[in-house]
This record gives structure tokens, C-alpha cells and sequence, in this order.
């Protein structure tokens, strides 16, 4: 019943708009520039000073200094062009980029994000780009599943982890189902076949409501 | 498809209202966007914010903007220049306000708008008459003064040529305030003396990439 | 007569003093000055502030300050990655200080610097433990939180060409922090692939101008 | 008796290292590049983006963008280099320019400077980059005529006329002397010949100091 993360990809690529300037967070999110269609022309930008990224160069063509945020060997499409950093995080806070995509371990009904540290005393923290991202990017879609591993649920009335930003979220895309952060908490936008509402609210620990016209979350579309 | 190059300056100024902040670019004579500021007036926009280095000279641009009372406000660093009567003219009958602003706080208040900052404390003006009524915080043992951000609605920017991504290079000392400015609107508006092919710019050169940039427009070189 | 060439990594690093706030650019393996890091380790310097976006990888460069125990404290945005083996271990013993910051945060703490500005005001950050302790204020309806200015006594920068006015251009994504930290730090050292010959490179196209350069030095590239 | 300015620019010229960046005011100031030997090499600095400023071009080959500060036509030497007017900023305000030279209304023998305005109602007020320099270069030297055409000193206890930066001024040179601003106010380093101490201080508002070895401020050195 559970989409794969890959269908996920897929439903968030058809949101993404022709001709927008995209950051994909670092993992799971990438995995969305291969679902994007050839009819849109979609500007990449990556944290450490390129917009205009293209696919993973063949192998054996690798430039080791063009590499994107995961640190994975990137190409440059013709109109892309380099800059420092600190004008990559300008283009980040100040809501140039029009959309990011993140993942998430927990994102609250007020649009908290937490996706930075798990308190896990045992690893230094390490935050990155995340809380630019967050805060900056004029829209923030999440990226997850909908429950942890061990079946915890990921949204939830308030974060337990510590925060990246809060109130940022804008739509969250799980293998469940999509939803919006709205003032009255999530909205259920399209769920999986075959799941009822009160399945979906089993699974989410904060308390959902559903749009008028729930669509369904295909595998393929 | 991304294609930001609009057909003529008419469309280039298209949906600027009246009552709009708009960043002007140049210093002196140097890089100012005279065909935009002209199209500008062409539309009949007004009750304008101005937010440029100079207050235009002659009877062109900035100067003929004032000259037709579009201007309710500027912002600018040195609105003096030998030709400067429509500004002078305007101010002195109390029909222009000014806001006078160092110059790189100008520069640097439009910057912190561009990359979403909140504003930002400068040892320049603290003593000054120019920071009266501002905060002032002693940081490191020297005076600071609070400035705030400067967004425009909208930006006129020159640059020397530009592909149709937006992605822009300038010329010489014209480059200035536009690079600045580009990033700091809601609306960049850019002239440029010629198009290129996307791809012909090179990545390593482009000086203002083209997430900062709405329409772009080619005017002939003079 | 300018000159900023010297002959030699040894005479590049002359003179950084133990205790030193060192700027080292790079972002993961791109644009790593390796060769200066290298050299400031055989010079012996010790009891260092590093401030560096990853904290190294494998036994080079960072990591090799680290496993050498030179580094009382880190500042950067990511120390973990799949090698940072040598950080890990002097974080868990206790013997390296961390300051965590957002990556953009850290950009433009150097920025700010370098700008000569007292400090500014960020979104990035707020309601988050890496506020904790810090001013925050609402501007515009927004909790941002202040930040103050980070700048470096040394930065250790790699380049892929200088003129002998320290006029440098980068190379693709390599350039990430280096014209930052060249321009934040007292002593700006930086490495390069190549020298070239005053006016070769381009006055439209150099990224870091000679002002903000004190030192160059040619590494063969590997 | 009084020194010619451009004997005074000379003088300055002395004073500016090999090596040196340095930013010129408006004005008289400019006068000093003549004065510079070839035997340095000196880069200048323009606050609309310019370093390796070189000097005026031939007439006829002037190119209407390529200004300096005082929007005339320059040109740029071999190794100048070109960016944008927040950059240009940060070098003046960062401590990036190693020395200003700057005309002056007044200096105050606590080395307050006011340069920008007068208080003349008449005309719109104007500051342009004037109090970035001030507070930014890592020395700033004042040339100015020791009084006003009117007779009245510029070298006063504190200013009368608006101030452009407080405590800033490291050093003036004048149609009559060379004076260090210490913390003990201004002291007198060379002097014209001919002039006695007291004559210098007739013509100084603030209280002078003079050094054990005052030197002679001469015409031609």
C-alpha cells in the first residue's frame, strides 16, 4: 500500500513548475531531478556555489572540485554559472530560490521541520545548509515516509527533535499521502488507494483533516 | 522554458505601479539605465520611491522623472551634481523627500534585503547628524549604527549583455550598483546591449547570475 | 613594486603564530588548500581556531591538524562525514571545542568581517538550540536572531591563478568560500595551480582582487 | 609664506607607502596621484568598483562609463580589476584601504572630520561615499589650506560644521604645517619656513603641540 520513495520523487516532480529555481536537500530529495520531465527547463542550485546543475557526469568524467551539497561529482548545463558561498546563502535566505525540497524526521502541524539532529549524544551534531534552507526558500515541500522505521509517526502536533525552523513547511509528501500545512494544522490533500482516513490517522500523530475532494496517490500517473 | 527577454521596453516596464519603490542604477552617468527610466515614464507610473546614488542631471532619466513629478521620495547618497536643477528645483519647493544615506550603507542596506537579512549594525554615520534617531550600539569599542534593509518592488539595472536565463555581464565601471540592485527587487528589470546564445556566457564570468532577474530587454547602443 | 609571490609553502605560512584563528576554505574535497594546511602543520603551529565548513576527511589537511592535536576549537557547519574519523575522535575525548553554525550563518559572519560591520540580524536559526543564548528580535514580523562578525587572524585559501598583484580566479565550484575568507582574515594566504603575468586575467572576470591578498604561492597541481 | 597645494599634495606623497591601496577624495586630493614617483607602485581605489585606477586618458579616447568617484574619465592599469559598489564598500569599510586622503571643512584636535555639509539651507545636502572613507580607511589623512579664504582656522577644538566621522583623522597637511592628531590633540610636525610658532597658532582655533624636531615644510624637496 506504501508508495516507494520513488513514486513519492515522482508526485513531487509534477509540482515543481517550469522554469523554477530548485535546491533538493541532501538524500532522499535528489531523487527528484530524475523525475522531472524534459518539457520543463528547471535551474538547480546547490549551497556551495552553482546554479544550473545537471546530471552526474559519465563515469571517469568526474571533476572532483564540481561536486554538488552531498558532495557528489555534478555537471553544469549551459546558462549555469559559479558564485561564492556566501552568495549561494544569499540566494538561500533571501527567497530567491523558489522551492526546496528537504527530508524530515519529524515536521509539526504548524509547519515545524525538525531534520538536523536526533540528540543521538554518540555523533557530533552537524547542521549544514538546512536552517538556510528552511528559513529562506519561498517554498518548502518535505519529503518522507510517513512513519519511522520502527513506525513512529513523523508528524506530529509538536516536534520532539530539535528544530531546523520553525512554521516553514509548506507541503509535505510522504508514501501515504500529501499534505498542506495550513493555520488549522494538516490538510490531507491525496492519499494512497486502498488506505482509509482512519488508517492515515493511525499513522500520524497529529490530528489530520481532509480536503473535499481527497485525491488518490498513484503509483503511477 | 525559461526565456526572460521581453520585446520592447514597453513590455519591459509592464505592471510597475504607481507608488512603487524602484532602485535605479548608475553612478554619475556611468551604467544608469536611461531607456528603462524613460519607458517608465512612457507608462506614466508615479508617486514613485527612488532609490538611486544620484538625483539625475540634465533632462533625462531620474532628472525627468522629478522634472514630471513622478518622484514623491528619494533615497540616495548625493543628489548634488553640476546639472542636478529638477532635483534641486523639486526639493526646495518641498514637493521631493529625500532620505540621505552614505553611500555604502545605501549599497549595503540593499545588499542585507537581497539576502534576507534583518538589518545590520556600520561604524559609518554613528555621530552623524545622518544617524539621528537611530539605534546606536557600542560593539567591539566602536559606535554602530541599526540599518535596515532596502527591498525595491522593483530594480532598473544596465548591464552589457545577457542570455535568455537572465544570466548578466556588465561593462567596466557600469557595473556598480546593478548587481546589487538585481537582487535586492521583487521585479529586475535589465537592459542590455546585446543577447547571447545560453551557454555563451561564460559559468566562470557571469557576474550576476540569472535567479536575480525577471525581463530583459536589448536596447541599441547609441 | 607588488610582489605577493613567494617561493615557497614555508615562507607562505612564515610568521602564524600559535593561538591563531585560521580561515581554511573548501567545501567536502573542492577547493581545499592541502598544501597550506600542510604547511602550517610542519611549521609546528598549534593551539588553533579553526573555522572551516567540513572538519576533514581521511588523515589530510583538517583532519591531519586534528589527529596532530593542534586544533583547540573548530567552528564550521558539518563536521561529520563518512572519513571525519580524526574529528570524531578528539570531539568524544573531549579535546577539540565545537561551534556549531548554519552554513550560511558562517558565510556571512566572515562576510560581515570583512565588510567591517558590527554584526546583522538572520532568520537563520531562530527558535532553534543553535540560538540559544542569543539576541533575538522580531523585524517585520519575523524572530531573527544577531550574529556577530567572525573574522580570521590567517586564511588559508587555494586559487587557480594569481598575477603577482594577488588578483585571483577560481575554478568551478572550488570557489565556494575562498573570496569570503580572503577577504576576512588579517593574513590571506593563498595557493594557486598558476602564476600569470600582470593583465593577463581579465579586470572583468578576476573574483578575488589583490587587496584582500597577502601571500601567493604556486602548488604543482597533483 | 603659505605653501602652494600642490606643493602640499607633494608632501603627501611622500607619505604614501610602495605598495599602498589607496582611495583619493574628491577634489583636491586627486592631485596627490601626480605627485606619486615612479618608483612605487600605488593602487587606486574607486568607490564605484574600481582598483588600478591609471591616469586620465588622452582626449578623445575617453570611454563615458570608465569614471572615478568624481565621475571623470580614468582608465585602468594592467593588474586593475573590476566589481560592484557593495564590494567596492567593503574594501572602504572593511580596513581594506590602507590610506585615504580627504579634504575637510574643519578637523577637531580629537581627529573628528566634517566634510559634508555646511548647514547652507540652500542647497540639498549631499554625503556620497565621504563617511564610509572616514571611518573605514586604515589611515586617513586631511589635506586642506590651514583657514578658510575668510581667514577663519580649520584646525578647531571641536567642529562646528556637521560631523562626517568622529575621531578618525590621523594626520593633516596643510598650506602651513604637517599635523599628527595624538591623544593630547594636534601635534605639529614640520612647519613652512619663516613662520613662527605663534604666527602657526594664530592661525589654529585648537591648542598646538609641536614635536622636539619640528621639521621644515618646504616647497620643493
Amino acid at each position: 500500500m506504501r508508495l516507494d520513495l520513488r513514486d513519492v520523487a515522482r508526485r513531487i516532480a509534477r509540482d515543481i513548475p517550469d522554469g523554477a529555481y530548485v535546491n533538493l536537500g541532501i538524500g532522499l530529495p535528489t531523487l527528484v531531478a530524475d523525475c522531472v520531465g524534459a518539457d520543463k527547463e528547471v535551474v538547480y542550485h546547490s549551497e556551495n556555489g552553482i546554479l544550473g546543475m545537471g546530471p552526474a557526469p559519465a563515469p571517469g568524467e568526474e571533476d572532483p572540485e564540481l561536486i554538488n551539497a552531498g558532495k557528489q561529482p555534478v555537471t553544469l548545463l549551459p546558462g549555469g554559472a559559479f558564485f561564492h558561498h556566501t552568495d549561494a546563502f544569499l540566494m538561500m535566505r533571501g527567497g530567491h530560490v523558489d522551492l526546496t525540497v528537504l527530508g524530515a524526521f519529524q515536521v509539526s502541524e504548524r509547519g515545524d521541520l525538525a531534520n538536523w539532529a536526533t540528540d543521538d549524544a554518540s555523533h557530533p551534531p552537524a547542521v549544514g545548509g538546512a536552517m538556510d534552507l528552511a528559513v529562506g526558500a519561498r517554498r518548502v515541500l518535505v519529503m518522507t515516509t510517513h512513519t519511522t522505521k520502527a513506525g513512529e509517526p513523523k508528524l506530529v502536533p509538536r516536534c520532539t527533535y530539535p528544530l531546523t525552523a520553525a512554521g516553514v513547511v509548506d507541503r509535505v509528501y510522504t508514501d501515504l499521502a500529501v499534505l498542506d500545512v495550513t493555520a488549522d494544522g494538516f490538510l490531507v490533500r491525496e492519499m494512497v488507494a486502498g488506505l482509509t482516513r482512519e488508517d492515515l490517522q493511525g499513522a500520524t500523530a497529529a490530528r489530520l483533516s481532509f480536503a473535499d475532494d481527497v485525491g488518490v496517490l498513484g503509483q503511477r500517473e | 522554458m525559461i526565456d526572460k527577454r521581453v520585446a520592447s521596453l514597453a513590455d519591459a516596464v509592464e505592471g510597475i505601479e504607481d507608488g512603487a519603490t524602484v532602485l535605479v542604477g548608475g553612478f554619475g552617468a556611468s551604467g544608469v539605465p536611461v531607456e528603462l527610466v524613460h519607458a517608465l515614464l512612457d507608462r506614466g507610473t508615479t508617486d514613485l520611491t527612488v532609490v538611486t546614488n544620484n538625483a539625475g542631471s540634465g533632462e533625462t532619466d531620474v532628472a525627468a522623472l522629478l522634472r514630471e513629478r513622478r518622484v514623491r521620495k528619494i533615497v540616495c547618497s548625493y543628489p548634488r551634481s553640476a546639472g542636478s536643477i529638477w532635483f534641486e528645483e523639486r526639493w526646495r519647493a518641498g514637493e521631493v523627500e529625500l532620505e540621505l544615506v552614505p553611500q555604502g550603507t545605501l549599497s549595503e542596506r540593499m545588499r542585507a534585503a537581497a539576502a534576507g537579512l534583518g538589518g545590520f549594525f556600520t561604524p559609518t554615520g554613528a555621530d552623524t547628524r545622518l544617524a539621528e534617531g537611530k539605534e546606536v550600539r557600542v560593539i567591539d569599542g566602536r559606535r554602530h549604527v541599526f540599518e535596515e534593509p532596502l527591498p525595491g518592488d522593483v530594480a532598473l539595472v544596465k548591464a552589457a549583455r545577457a542570455d535568455r536565463w537572465g544570466n548578466l555581464v556588465y561593462r567596466t565601471a557600469a557595473r556598480n550598483f546593478g548587481p546589487t540592485m538585481a537582487a535586492a527587487a521583487a521585479l529586475t528589470v535589465v537592459q542590455v546591449d546585446e543577447f547571447v546564445e545560453l551557454g555563451e556566457l561564460d559559468p566562470e564570468t557571469i557576474v550576476t547570475p540569472g535567479i536575480f532577474v525577471d525581463r530583459v530587454v536589448r536596447v541599441e547602443a547609441a
